[in-house]
């Protein structure tokens, strides 16, 4: 609002308009034992917000298992970092950055990634991977383009110039993302073991020190706006789009590693959501101190700024540190060498209040706590009344079409298509990290860095939306599962993941129910791998007029292996290999994506994955690459085994390749080529190592039969009982394959 | 051998082509800032990395090419040493004035990142004795502003004269994957001591393809026939 | 008939490429630059009847697929008949 | 002072972003585009002593580093003292 001095007493008014509830309003009150001033108010407005307080969502935290023998930090800072070995870490998280990107998508999308690559950096670790997983709305190429195009870029734009190679991610189109894109973006960073920076206002008598951009009147409010839904009738208060300057990034990161590495650094944090307001609270917060801060002395890029805006900006790139006096000559010398200007704008002081001045008085006294453990939210749940109606499937109305239409409705599915003409707008490569084969299955990434033994991380990003509104349980369960096949299909051990779960608005019933089943399902898939959540982000309110978007718990998962050999791909590598499923002849179709494209609704009840087959299944994965065998190895999600099948031939490098396969006897059509209960992956090895693949299988405890081979014919050949049921040019098909997107990006 | 990597803000090739070149061996390698203006004449290799130097902002490579270092490789290419510029490296080498040409954006207006195939035009230089004329090696390439740009007459004249040392192969039906000129990838100037080149040979080494290496075997040899 | 369109960030909206031309134009020795805003000209031929015509499809041009109206602000003017 | 500088590819150079503008902007209706130029436009607010002086340091500017002459032309003016 504008015209209101700082340190006007604020009235319940204009608490109301700034987002805080009665209650929340009377408990500062009463806390305080004095109404806050009107720059107080901004400072709860935003960090009692859903996207700062998680009060609808923290409780929930308490039962991801967190723990292991890996875990060198696990939620609650920055990033999460595991132990990789050799006295190496990796540090890694994902956010979203839905909201802004709706509204700017270039914008919003850089500056999503912006943020992902500073939540990683802070914690001193050098960020060498990104992924990101992107839902759009429904593929209309005139409505989509402007969207998917300015995400794309906007992503590209700030990676490629930081210079943190893109590697992986997933996209996917759904009318539930009409109003609603999400944007959530991945960075993994590595660091040496004993060099973990934390955001921590460590240290009574430091200097509190702000360096990077200058503060302007960008995104006040940014965080309140998140915790909000959009309404098409009105047009939100929007407030100035955050212009998102990945060349300042990338001197932050170099200085800030550097100032790191010379010990200059105490603890530091970026200013991300809530900007200087949740920056110098929480690093209060976690060290037990209090602060004393000048706000004068913010670096300001616009004249006239009220200490309520200076708090509330969420302009990027910019950092709070930490560090003793005496570095201070050391420190800015860094920050200046990277045509950086740092300021002393406050110190660490004994007691547990922040204090902060504006033009010599006092606009802010607030113990700390107040502002960090905000009141929770009992949000009541309910389960969606129509959810039976929703597992109806009529598989009488599949049963009866003809092959070649099922085949139709999976095949042209939007979701289906050759991410190429997106994936390489990103510099996949920058770091000389990124081993070939990237975009297919898990991406793989050399830690050049530690030069005693060859190390790799895999990464994949996944999650079924339509299998996550069937059944959210069973969504969350399956999004690890998956993304712990794809990380082992390329023979790495999944070691942990990062969540970020977007949901509708939590004051919806159903979607808090959605929430806390995905989180159940989330928890339930890690405690049978034996891995941890080590990071996370929540992002609620993604719905416009009341109509939330399917539940999306997007995973990051994170795969480490050691040596040298060559790589399991999934690309079939020559025309006489042999064909064979591991797992389950035939899969469910509640919740495929046939189903969806024949009934024109997501519907039918996903199965339930079988986390110990999963288990089973990765290291079955493990010991074919520890063998060495060459094969390929891809896992069947959306679209079943013809989807999968075709991937693996299309991304094979010779054009004439076909494949040809045969549906077992006594195996329905249908499950066995749509099906998509998980896990079952496709195998194609040379003929003659089929006996020590059958052998490997027995031993794992996985089932193994071989459907089939690869041809020269460019054929995609079906066969039952000796007839061919469908016999299609495989050569027509890829081309549309890689057809599908291009129209988006011209 | 000496070699000096320079970084300017905003490089992010530096550390990659450090790697390529202890990779290559033979190298004492310094990491130079674009703010030193030490004396280059102790280098056998001079190398201005890819990335985004002061953010692409304005023209690639245009207010690098103001950085105080640049004064001494200028001085140190017109004296003979050798000097490669990939990518953003090509870009400033241009807008110096090291190099005929320049460089716009892409015709696609995407960025654009993956291996690509490419004709060795030229063998007649230090940077491609190892290859083979007409051979095709691929490397990967990353760039948003790749576009080189050169009148007809100098393209004939550079033809000629040996400067024209990589082209694209034609692929999906198109001419080059961002419309440059005559297809051209890199481009040396006439003493030929001056590379430039938007494909990044410092990327292929080892993992995804090792056409790169030929370019950095073949300039050592250049330099120990020099020093000889 | 020739036609500009100017297009910048509106002022209240940060432009890092202009901030960072600025730094650098004072460390080349223009240090009586104070600040630099970088936009975007678009020089559109056209065969309009008139100047009215003209102006009528540039503003519609504009609002619909030169500027993004969020984070834009944007001119047109007729430059020769 | 306020300052303009707009730079243009040459004619002799092919503007990609122009052309897919003018087809961009056929597509949706603007059927009498005939043809669209993309140019940067720099606003350089300065200090200067005098109009004068403002465009000699302009020219310098444009020569040393706004704008580069192998595939790009620049104009540039005193908007206003
Ligand atoms: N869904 C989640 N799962 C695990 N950890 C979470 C989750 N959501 C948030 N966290 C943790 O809570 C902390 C605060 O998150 P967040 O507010 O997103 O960070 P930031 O302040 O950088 O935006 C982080 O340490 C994050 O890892
Ligand atoms: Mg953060």
């Amino acid at each position: 609002m504008k015209g209101i001095a700082d340190t006007e007493i604020a009235t319940l008014e204009m608490a109301k308009s700034i987002g805080l509830s009665t209650e929340e309003f009377n408990h500062v009150c009463r806390k305080l034992e004095r109404k806050p001033n009107y720059a107080e108010l901004g400072i709860f407005s935003a960090m009692f917000s859903e996207h700062c307080s998680y009060k609808s969502s923290r409780r929930f935290f308490k039962r991801f298992p967190t723990t292991g023998p890996r875990v060198l930090q696990g939620p609650g800072e920055n990033a999460g970092v595991l132990s990789i070995g050799e006295g190496w870490a990796v540090a890694f998280k994902m956010e979203s950055h839905n909201h802004p990107s709706f509204i700017e998508p270039y914008q919003g999308a850089a500056t999503g990634v912006g943020g992902i690559l500073r939540d990683v950096f802070t914690m001193g670790a050098r960020p060498i991977a990104s992924m990101n997983a992107l839902s759009f709305g429904a593929f209309d190429v005139e409505k989509a383009r402007f969207i998917v195009r300015g995400v794309v870029k906007g992503i590209g734009d700030y990676g490629n110039c930081v210079g943190v190679p893109t590697v992986g991610g997933q996209t996917f189109f759904h009318s539930c993302y009409n109003r609603n894109p999400l944007v959530n973006a991945f960075t993994l960073g590595v660091l040496r073991e004993d060099k973990i920076f934390l955001g921590a206002a460590s240290g009574i008598g430091n200097i509190l020190v702000y360096t990077g951009s200058k503060t302007g009147r960008d995104g006040v409010h940014g965080a309140t706006m998140a915790s909000k839904e959009f309404s098409t009738d009105k047009e939100p208060d929007r407030p100035t789009v955050q212009v998102g300057d990945p060349f300042t990034e990338k001197l932050l990161l170099e200085a800030t590693l550097e100032a790191m590495n010379l010990g200059l650094i105490v603890g530091i944090q970026d200013m991300g959501a809530a900007g200087l307001t949740s920056s110098s609270f929480e690093m209060a917060y976690r060290a037990n101190n209090g602060l004393e801060v000048e706000l004068d002395k913010v670096p300001m890029r616009e004249s006239g700024m009220s200490a309520y805006e200076l708090l509330l900006s969420e302009s990027q790139e910019r950092m709070l540190l930490v560090t003793e006096p005496s570095r201070w000559d050391a420190l800015k010398a860094v920050f200046e060498k990277w045509d950086l200007h740092a300021e002393i704008i406050g110190k660490v002081v004994e007691g547990s209040r922040v204090k902060m001045t504006f033009h010599g008085e006092q606009v802010v006294d607030v113990p700390v706590d107040l502002v960090t453990d905000p009141p929770m939210a009992e949000r009541p749940k309910q389960t969606p009344g129509d959810i039976k109606q929703r597992w109806f499937i009529d598989r009488n109305r599949i049963i009866l079409a003809p092959l070649d239409q099922k085949f139709n409705a999976v095949f042209e599915d939007v979701s289906f298509a050759d991410p190429s003409r997106l994936v390489e707008q990103y510099d996949s490569m920058v770091g000389n990290r990124t081993e070939g084969g990237t975009f297919d299955d898990g991406a793989v990434v050399r830690v050049r860095d530690c030069t005693t033994k060859t190390l790799k991380l895999v990464m994949s990003a996944d999650c079924n939306p339509r299998v996550c509104w069937l059944s959210p349980r069973e969504g969350g369960r399956r999004a690890v599962a998956e993304s712990a096949i794809n990380v082992a299909v390329r023979g790495a051990e999944p070691i942990g993941i990062t969540d970020c779960l977007n949901f509708g608005s939590p004051e919806n019933p159903e979607v808090m129910w959605q929430f806390e089943e995905a989180i159940e399902g989330i928890s339930e898939a890690c405690e049978a791998l034996k891995i941890p959540v080590v990071s996370g982000n929540v992002s609620f309110y993604n719905e416009t007029d009341g109509k939330p978007i399917y539940p999306t718990p997007m995973i990051g998962m994170v795969g480490l292996m050691e040596g040298e050999d060559r790589l399991m791909q999934s690309a079939f590598f020559n025309t006489q290999l042999e064909v064979g499923v591991i797992g389950p002849l035939e899969g469910g179709l509640g919740g495929s994506v046939l189903a969806h494209n024949w009934f024109k609704r997501d519907c039918g009840k996903p199965d339930d994955t079988d986390m110990s087959a999963v288990e089973r299944t990765v290291k079955f994965c493990q010991r074919l690459r520890k063998k060495r065998f060459q094969v390929a190895l891809h896992d069947i999600s959306d679209g079943g085994l013809v989807s999968a099948l075709m991937e693996m031939n299309f991304r094979a490098k010779f054009k004439e390749t076909g494949i040809e396969i045969t549906v077992p006897q006594q195996t329905d059509v249908d499950q066995f080529l749509f099906g998509e209960t998980c896990p079952r992956l496709l195998v194609a090895y040379d003929p003659t190592e089929r006996t020590e693949i059958e052998t490997l299988a027995n031993g794992a405890g996985v089932k193994f039969h071989p459907i089939g081979q690869t041809t020269d014919r460019s054929r995609l050949t079906i066969l039952q009982g000796g007839a061919k049921i469908l016999d299609l040019d495989a050569v027509t098909l890829k081309n549309k394959w890689k057809e599908k997107w291009t129209a988006l990006f011209e | 051998m000496k070699a000096a990597v320079i970084t300017f803000p905003g490089s992010n090739c530096d550390d990659d082509l450090v790697y390529a070149l202890s990779k290559v061996g033979g190298f004492e390698i310094a990491k130079l800032w674009h703010k030193d203006e030490t004396d280059l004449s102790s280098f056998d290799l001079v190398g201005l990395p890819g990335g985004f130097s002061y953010g692409d902002y304005l023209r690639c490579g245009a207010i690098a090419a103001l950085s105080p270092i640049m004064q001494k490789v200028k001085e140190f290419a017109n004296k003979g040493g050798y000097v490669i510029g990939m990518c953003n490296g090509f870009q400033m080498l241009c807008e110096l004035g090291l190099l005929p040409g320049a460089l716009a954006k892409n015709e696609s207006l995407s960025f654009v990142c993956r291996d690509v195939s490419m004709k060795v035009t030229s063998v007649k230089t230090p940077w491609s004795t190892d290859l083979k004329e007409g051979e095709t090696i691929s490397l990967p390439i990353a760039h948003g502003d790749g576009r080189y740009i050169i009148s007809e007459d100098e393209y004939q004249q550079m033809l000629n004269q040996g400067q024209i040392v990589l082209q694209y192969i034609a692929e999906n039906g198109k001419e080059s994957p961002n419309g440059s000129v005559h297809a051209i990838a890199g481009v040396c100037n006439r003493e030929k001591n001056v590379f430039g080149l938007m494909p990044h040979p410092e990327r292929a080494t080892d993992m995804r393809s090792k056409d790169g290496l030929k370019i950095w075997t073949s300039v050592v040899k250049a330099i120990g026939e020099k020093s000889a | 008939m020739k036609t500009r369109v100017t297009i910048f960030y509106k002022d209240s909206v940060f432009d890092p490429q202009g901030n960072t031309l600025a730094n650098s134009l004072r460390r080349v020795g223009f240090v009586k630059v104070k600040g630099v805003r970088v936009g975007k000209v678009i020089d559109v031929e056209m065969d309009a009847a008139n100047k009215e015509e003209a102006r009528r499809d540039l503003q519609k041009m504009c609002e619909q697929l030169l500027a993004n109206p969020v984070i834009e602000s944007f001119k047109y003017e007729v430059i020769e008949g």
